[in-house]
């Protein structure tokens, strides 16, 4: 899967089996799911996985750079918020609708520098640095707006999410751009590298001379980039801005890169699996719901699942040997 | 003496004491309401299910690992035991039947980490989400409420002028603070924290240790679940949530190294109450409810980020021994 | 602040057709600007195709085909949110309808709705009765189902635009109703605590709205506290213990849903102060309904979430089967055929009659 | 040949250490300048110093004429100062050729790296090194240890430096590998590169050394010629003592035999067919290179590592059922081990806790620790084995390497073992507690208990066991007892290399 190993040209059967075990996962719900439900295999049900998985995607990609570089990012789901209602409110105050997006994003990146330098200059444990983190800018969003949503009506939001390219919403599109942004940045520029490094042996950077302090205030900061275009399309997916919408997606982001097959120890992995491991979810979600699976038991049923895959992935990595 | 004042000094705990203690007088002068004996009461009797809580989180944190689940477990045994209530099991059995539930949700959790090999990071969040979707089957969608008075006493009553529920909190801490500290077993608790490896090579039983720290932590949620829904009279799936990651918060603003190894409940202790006293005083001041996590938020950075830098403090070469080098000492130990 | 946006949308989103059939102003409240065309009244004449309220509703219609109806509502661990629910699975089995009961596995996620009822449109449901966690927020969800003309009723907070049909309650209008009995109860001057419901949430927002307003009236009336306690019990009671130490001579507590209610009597009683303060909630549940039997709750309001669903369902069958539009697009349900205060007068009879919790 | 390279009067203190003290050293171009000195002598801490990786507290470094000021690695790169060091400096989830170009890549007009640029100059530049079996494409991950080392050379040599540092490089290297870099060294060497060479294998020094600095104990004994003294002198200069002082054995009995294995083997094949036993109060020593698989043997006895087949008797019972470190002790055994910062401290713990990680269950069979008691003993065991600290409370990664190692002593022998492994007992220790722990094991013997000792350094072996066992790629390939005539180091040393005893009389 790894973009590193790319070069080198392995017969298709042990690539296959090299895939992270959630795409096999990913495969046999889908099946299951097609078989229950007829309505599963259309393919507006297909786009409406990719739509709904866009914004997910988005926050997961951040939150895998930051779990490349053995941390976690708790304030990336308040930060999608922020985003939202900043966004709104701005552009309510009569500032133009991409200048307020520019500048809402602006702010998350800020908020993903002061994540980097706590973590970075200040060494406190990645996770509870952005808790804490976490906790300040929901106070921000909810100051923003008194503690409710907001509205603003722009044809902004609705074309974003309405308007189809070759087939495909925009949200879709957006997410594919921000892949291709990120696999660059990880794979073919000096800052991934350098993520990579801080996961895998950080003296080593040290020792070349890295300015790791500089590094994780990069990698934070664009984690923030990203939750900020997540807080967007979320604002275009719900015409608003809503201070809490993106509570908890940091721990499904987190679920997903794992999935993904990214580790919490030595900087292995990378981002193309943890489209899997969105997937995974959205598909799991969305299979239930087309099924018709009463609310009450839907937590239970998702949790069960997610353990399932958590667990089957480490046995057969566990077998695989890596 | 000395020594103790060196420990005291020395323990990680003692930013925190610090900061409670500069908290309390803060709020003090700032406001009349904060000093009386009855707002004292109020908030050991807030501080108790936190601590409970926390108590036996501090342990797997010891171990370096991570319970996301606590506060979902204490909701489901809560709502599992007022089930149980509601259909005529008696008071008395009520304990042990939460205890073993939490017992086998710790065990759960223990099996994921030690034996299946996953960070407890991800282990305890899918935990969270089991247990909490289960929690919503039981309940129904409903809330319970109108338990027997013999139980409710547990959460609303006192004794002369203490909470009932605060005495049942330090008896939790007293018994964490004794399996910790007095026991082989909480010695290989911190063993395993410092150094996994070494603990293995040192005999430790390593599946003993996990299981262990990840059973006290649930069945500690139990105990807390059960006073909770005893507080409120009333029993709700989602009335563990707030809790989630605010025991996290008290334990490491209490001096636990998330690194494992370090820390204890008597930090801890502090941590929870400094967390209730926080709210507590913003209320007070009629701090606005969307401001308040922006206030509690800083001071978890802040005493984390105090507490990181006197860590590294410790780690770099001292004036002190730098001037060794211009006087050399014989005998000295290189 | 800024008027919620529902008065508004509610306001001149009647549809023409039934300006006629408008209600007459509330019996109880001065009529409101924002809200007034929007505001019940009690036995308008308008006929129900149901008989009933609460858990005693019932109706005579039968779906003619087997339609497929979806309710979402904003979590399943709220009792509210539940009774939504379970009106709709009764109603179902009374009429032969198939039921999809659905909710975010995050509490109160609008985003969560919207992608629910994107993938139900993919499953093909017939109809929706949708308890919105925000008004704006499920509109893209709502724009979908409409382009595929699938009713939608909303209960208690609307839609943006126009639905097929608006019941429940209006939660400005609770709050105003509520907030004035109690400011009566307790001679119109006094300190008064407001329990709010979560920061963000669109209804919480509403109903704090209206108590202020109802408070307007009465100069004497001061809020000395207004904290969230996120509509929960446990924090319902820790906020009030708090605020107590400060407050203590206050002289009503209006809790924005029974359950944050039942919690600040929890620490009135711990502060013995019982009987010096005028509780009041919201909701009419269960335990609230008990509370105000025995004195301890001043007031509720009924704000029937089974009748309610079970009355927008009926609505969806009716006309899946033959194409009637209700007669109007606001049905303030339980106000619409009982009055929906509770206070220690009706409150037995509430309970064992007219209660949507049985 | 001028000086290129000069450091005066260089200290450097860690917590509780002077690893450093007032050393001068210089180095010229085209020289290689070998350091040599024992376990923790302070020879990596000197280089470091050199290369900006550490800012000594006190000294200056002139490189070319001018005073340095490095506040980091990196300064000393940019000046042409660079490092093979000893310890792992890669990232293991990226390619070679992205390790031996970390944060120097190469860009395209694009601004993106260029990774073909890279692939290639990195392919160039290992077949210099005769290694272009290695893949740079390859994550480093997955490249064996050997080849790992010969990415981290070639990943120096790209700086193409004035001067470069090499810690121990051939520690983890096959002979094939070290004849390619030891080319690569004279081809340096010719292009006027000033060499610094850490290593401990004397061998080496005549291959490709001119002049050797020895150091000991953070001090700077004495810079000679590459010829000016035998490999004794260098030893006695190292040690500081002759080694016949060192090493004391008294008169003992032996008693049956306490540890026996037959045919063990292990999972990863590591360890092939190991038949080894020891005697009580016998010292027995497992001789062999870096890599031969001493330690997997240690961690099959002791039940770290599951056994594939094989037997593991103790006082002639059969081991039978699970085999776990925990019925280890139960069985008397213990085994302290290679890695004291990894495997055997629990450096956050205090002490006292250290000492006691083990014995904690047999002083407190009941699971509760009295704290008086317990600190007590500990007070016991500090004074018996003179762990240099003010009290038993402060935590263990405070105190001097030596001092942890009589740490991890105390923890063993405090739960009074009879089968006792030593995994290089005295590694990174300096000679005063070396001779200690020599002491100790002797007194051990007497005592009868039974000890396995593996090590690095020959001489150690030599002077300590009454047999050795020569352990080459996972196997025992011979056994000498003392007093016959293979049992010195010339003759182990071969068998170590795996050159049959005949050949070895040649040399
Ligand atoms: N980072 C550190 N912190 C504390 N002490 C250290 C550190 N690095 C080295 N030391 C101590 O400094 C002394 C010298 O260590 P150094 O690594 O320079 O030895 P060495 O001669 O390279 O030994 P070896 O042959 O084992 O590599 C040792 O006592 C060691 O314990
Ligand atoms: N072929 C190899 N593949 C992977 N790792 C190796 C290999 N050879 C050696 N190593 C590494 O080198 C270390 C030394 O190996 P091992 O412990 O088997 O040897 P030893 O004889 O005990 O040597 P020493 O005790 O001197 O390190 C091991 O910890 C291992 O990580
Ligand atoms: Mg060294
Ligand atoms: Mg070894």
């Amino acid at each position: 899967m790894n973009a590193n190993v790319q070069a080198v040209k392995t017969p298709l059967g042990p690539r296959l089996r090299a895939l992270p075990p959630v795409v096999w996962m990913l495969v046999v719900l889908a099946l299951v799911f097609s078989i229950t439900t007829p309505q599963y295999f259309a393919l507006a049900n297909l786009r409406n996985i990719l739509v709904q998985s866009s914004a997910l995607m988005i926050l997961a990609f951040a939150q895998t750079l930051i779990v490349l570089t053995q941390g976690t990012d708790l304030s990336l789901g308040a930060q999608a918020s922020l985003v939202t209602v900043l966004w709104v409110s701005l552009a309510k105050a009569g500032i133009n609708i991409y200048l307020a997006a520019t500048l809402s994003v602006c702010a998350t990146v800020i908020v993903g520098m002061c994540n980097g330098l706590l973590v970075s200059k200040g060494k406190i444990p990645p996770f509870i640095a952005t808790f804490g983190m976490q906790n300040v800018v929901s106070s921000i969003a909810l100051l923003t707006t008194a503690g409710s949503s907001i509205y603003f009506s722009h044809y902004i939001f609705q074309f974003v999410t309405e308007t189809r390219f070759l087939f495909v919403p925009l949200p879709v599109w957006i997410a594919a751009l921000m892949f291709a942004l990120t696999w660059l940045l990880l794979y073919r520029t000096k800052f991934g590298v350098n993520i990579f490094g801080l996961g895998g042996n950080p003296e080593a950077l040290v020792l070349a001379g890295v300015n790791t302090v500089k590094s994780y205030v990069k990698v934070y900061a664009y984690a923030g980039f990203l939750a900020g275009i997540c807080g967007l399309i979320t604002a275009c997916r719900v015409e608003s801005g809503q201070p809490v919408v993106g509570m908890g997606w940091e721990f499904e982001a987190v679920a997903a890169t794992l999935l993904g097959g990214t580790s919490l120890r030595e900087g292995r992995g990378g981002i193309s699996g943890t489209i899997a491991g969105v997937l995974l979810l959205t598909v799991l979600r969305n299979g239930l719901n087309v099924s018709g699976i009463s609310a009450m038991y839907q937590n239970a049923i998702i949790g069960v699942i997610v353990m399932l895959a958590i667990v089957i992935d480490a046995m057969v990595r566990r077998v695989r040997g890596d | 003496m000395n020594y103790i004042a060196k420990q005291i000094r020395g323990s990680r705990s003692f930013f925190c004491l610090a900061g409670l203690m500069t908290l309390l007088i803060l709020s003090s002068i700032a406001s009349p309401d904060f000093r009386t004996l009855d707002n004292m009461i109020t908030i050991l009797r807030q501080a108790s299910t936190l601590l409970i809580l926390s108590t036996g989180l501090t342990a797997v944190i010891i171990t370096g690992g991570m319970d996301l689940s606590v506060g979902a477990t204490s909701a489901f045994i809560g709502c599992v035991c007022a089930q149980f209530l509601k259909i005529g099991v008696p008071v008395a059995a009520i304990l042990p039947i939460g205890l073993l539930i939490g017992a086998a949700v710790g065990a759960l959790n223990g099996f994921l980490v030690s034996v299946v090999g996953l960070p407890a990071f991800v282990a305890t969040y899918a935990t969270n989400w089991v247990v909490k979707g289960m929690s919503i089957i039981v309940m129904n969608g409903a809330v319970i409420f109108g338990l027997p008075e013999g139980f409710t006493w547990f959460g609303t009553g006192y004794i002369g002028y203490i909470p009932v529920i605060s005495v049942i909190a330090l008896i939790v801490v007293v018994i964490a603070y004794f399996l910790l500290q007095k026991t082989t077993w909480g010695r290989d608790i911190y063993a395993y924290g410092s150094n996994a490896e070494a603990a293995r090579y040192s005999a430790v039983n390593v599946y003993k240790t996990v299981f262990g720290a990840f059973m006290l932590c649930s069945m500690s949620a139990a105990v807390g679940g059960l006073l909770m829904t005893a507080r409120l009279n009333a029993a709700e799936a989602a009335m563990g949530d707030a809790y989630g990651l605010q025991t996290v918060a008290a334990v490491v603003v209490g001096g636990t190294s998330m690194l494992g190894g370090e820390g204890g409940v008597s930090g801890t202790v502090i941590g929870a109450i400094l967390l209730t006293v926080i709210v507590n005083i913003m209320n007070l001041l009629g701090i606005p409810s969307s401001a308040q996590p922006m206030v509690v938020g800083g001071v978890i950075i802040t005493m984390v980020l105090v507490d990181s830098a006197s860590r590294r403090r410790d780690e770099t070469v001292s004036k002190k021994s730098r001037n060794l080098l211009k006087t050399p000492q014989k005998g000295e130990v290189v | 602040s800024t008027p919620p946006a529902s008065g508004k949308a509610s306001q001149d989103s009647k549809p023409p057709a039934q300006s006629s059939a408008a209600p007459s102003a509330p019996s109880s409240a001065e009529p409101h600007a924002s809200s007034s065309q929007a505001s019940p009244s009690q036995g308008a004449d308008i006929e129900l195709p149901t008989t009933g309220i609460g858990a005693s509703i019932s109706t005579n219609l039968k779906a003619n085909e087997k339609y497929t109806i979806a309710c979402i509502v904003k979590n399943s661990t709220n009792p509210y949110m539940v009774g939504c629910l379970n009106g709709v699975q009764k109603a179902a089995e009374d009429m032969g309808f198939e039921a999809v009961l659905m909710a975010p596995s995050t509490n109160d996620s609008v985003e969560e709705q919207v992608k629910i009822m994107e993938d139900l449109i993919q499953k093909g449901v017939d109809g929706f009765v949708l308890v919105p966690v925000d008004t704006n927020g499920i509109m893209p969800g709502v724009r979908k189902a409409m382009e595929q003309n699938i009713p939608i009723a909303t209960i208690g907070t609307p839609a943006a635009v126009d639905t097929f049909l608006r019941t429940g309650v209006d939660y400005t209008e609770t709050g105003r109703l509520v907030g004035k009995a109690v400011a009566e109860k307790i001679g119109g001057k006094g300190e008064v605590i407001i329990l709010e419901g979560p920061p963000g949430a669109q209804n919480a927002q509403e109903r704090l709205a209206g108590i202020k307003e109802s408070f307007e009236e009465f100069p004497d009336i001061k809020i000395v506290a207004s904290q969230t306690a996120n509509f929960k019990r446990t924090e319902g009671m820790q906020v009030t213990e708090n605020l107590l130490q400060k407050h203590k001579s206050v002289s009503a507590i209006i809790g924005c849903n029974d359950e944050m209610a039942i919690g600040a009597i929890q620490a009135i009683k711990a502060a013995g102060l019982e009987g010096k303060v005028t509780v009041g909630g919201f909701d009419g549940n269960q335990d609230g309904s008990s509370a105000i039997y025995d004195g301890s709750l001043y007031i509720s309001y009924n704000t029937d979430p089974f009748g309610s669903s079970y009355l927008a369902a009926v609505y969806i069958a009716q006309f899946l089967n033959d194409g009637t539009e209700p007669p109007q697009y606001f049905i303030p349900f339980p106000s619409e055929v009982d009055k929906p205060l509770i206070t220690a007068e009706n409150v037995v009879e509430y309970m064992a009659d007219i209660a949507w919790w049985n | 040949m001028d000086t290129i390279l000069t450091a005066h009067g260089i200290s450097k203190l860690f917590p509780g250490v002077k690893a450093l003290d007032s050393v001068d050293f210089d180095l010229r171009a085209g020289e290689v300048h070998i350091l040599v000195g024992e376990n923790g002598a302070g020879k990596s801490t000197l280089s470091k110093c050199l290369l900006g990786a550490y800012i000594p507290e006190e000294g200056e470094i002139v490189f070319q004429g001018e005073t340095m000021h490095f506040q980091s690695a990196r300064d000393a790169l940019e000046k042409g100062i660079a490092a093979v060091y000893q310890e792992f400096t890669l990232v293991p989830y990226l390619n070679v050729a992205q390790n031996i170009f970390l944060n120097r890549e190469y860009k395209t007009k694009l601004g993106l790296t260029d990774h073909k640029r890279m692939e290639q100059e990195a392919r160039a530049l290992l077949k210099t090194l005769n290694c272009d079996y290695i893949n740079v494409t390859q994550m480093v991950k997955k490249l064996s240890v050997a080849q790992q080392q010969m990415v981290e050379i070639a990943k120096a040599l790209s700086f193409r430096p004035r001067v470069i540092i090499f810690d121990e490089p051939t520690a983890t290297l096959s002979e094939r590998e070290i004849c390619s870099l030891f080319e690569q060294i004279h081809k340096l060497k010719a292009a006027g590169i000033g060499i610094v060479y850490v290593s401990h294998r004397m061998q080496e020094f005549a291959r490709i050394g001119d002049r050797i600095t020895i150091l000991r104990d953070g001090k700077k004994i004495a810079t000679v010629g590459i010829y000016e003294k035998t490999s004794e002198q260098l030893v006695n200069m190292m040690v500081g003592r002759d080694i016949s002082q060192v090493y004391h054995r008294s008169e003992n009995q032996r008693g049956g035999i306490a540890l026996k294995t037959t045919a063990l083997c292990d999972k990863a094949g590591r360890v092939k067919n190991v038949n080894i036993h020891v005697r009580h109060g016998e010292i027995v020593g497992v001789a062999g290179l870096v890599g031969a698989g001493r330690t997997e043997l240690a961690k099959l006895i002791f039940g770290i590592d599951p056994i594939a087949s094989g037997t593991l008797e103790i006082d002639g019972k059969q081991l039978t059922g699970k085999h776990t470190p925990l019925r280890m002790v139960k069985y008397n055994v213990g085994m302290v081990c290679e890695d004291r910062k990894r495997q055997g401290l629990a450096l956050k713990d205090s002490i006292a806790w250290n000492i006691m990680a083990v014995s904690l269950r047999r002083y407190f069979p009941r699971q509760f620790i009295n704290h008086k008691k317990m600190y007590g003993i500990c007070g016991e065991y500090r004074k018996k084995f003179r762990i240099a600290s003010p009290d038993i409370y402060r935590p263990c990664r405070l105190l001097s390497g030596g001092n942890q190692q009589k740490v991890v002593l105390a923890k063993w022998l405090s739960n009074n073992p009879e089968i006792i492994i030593f995994d290089e007992p005295t590694r990174g220790i300096d000679v005063g507690a070396k001779m200690e722990i020599y002491a100790l094991m002797d007194q051990l013997a007497v005592e009868g208990k039974a000890i396995l000792m593996i090590s690095s350094e020959l001489p150690e072996v030599i002077g300590m066991s009454d047999r050795i066992y020569v352990m080459y790629n996972g196997s025992i390939v011979n056994e000498c007892v003392r007093g016959s005539g293979d049992f010195n180091a010339e003759a182990i040393g071969a068998m170590m290399l795996g050159i049959k005893e005949g050949s070895c009389c040649e040399c």
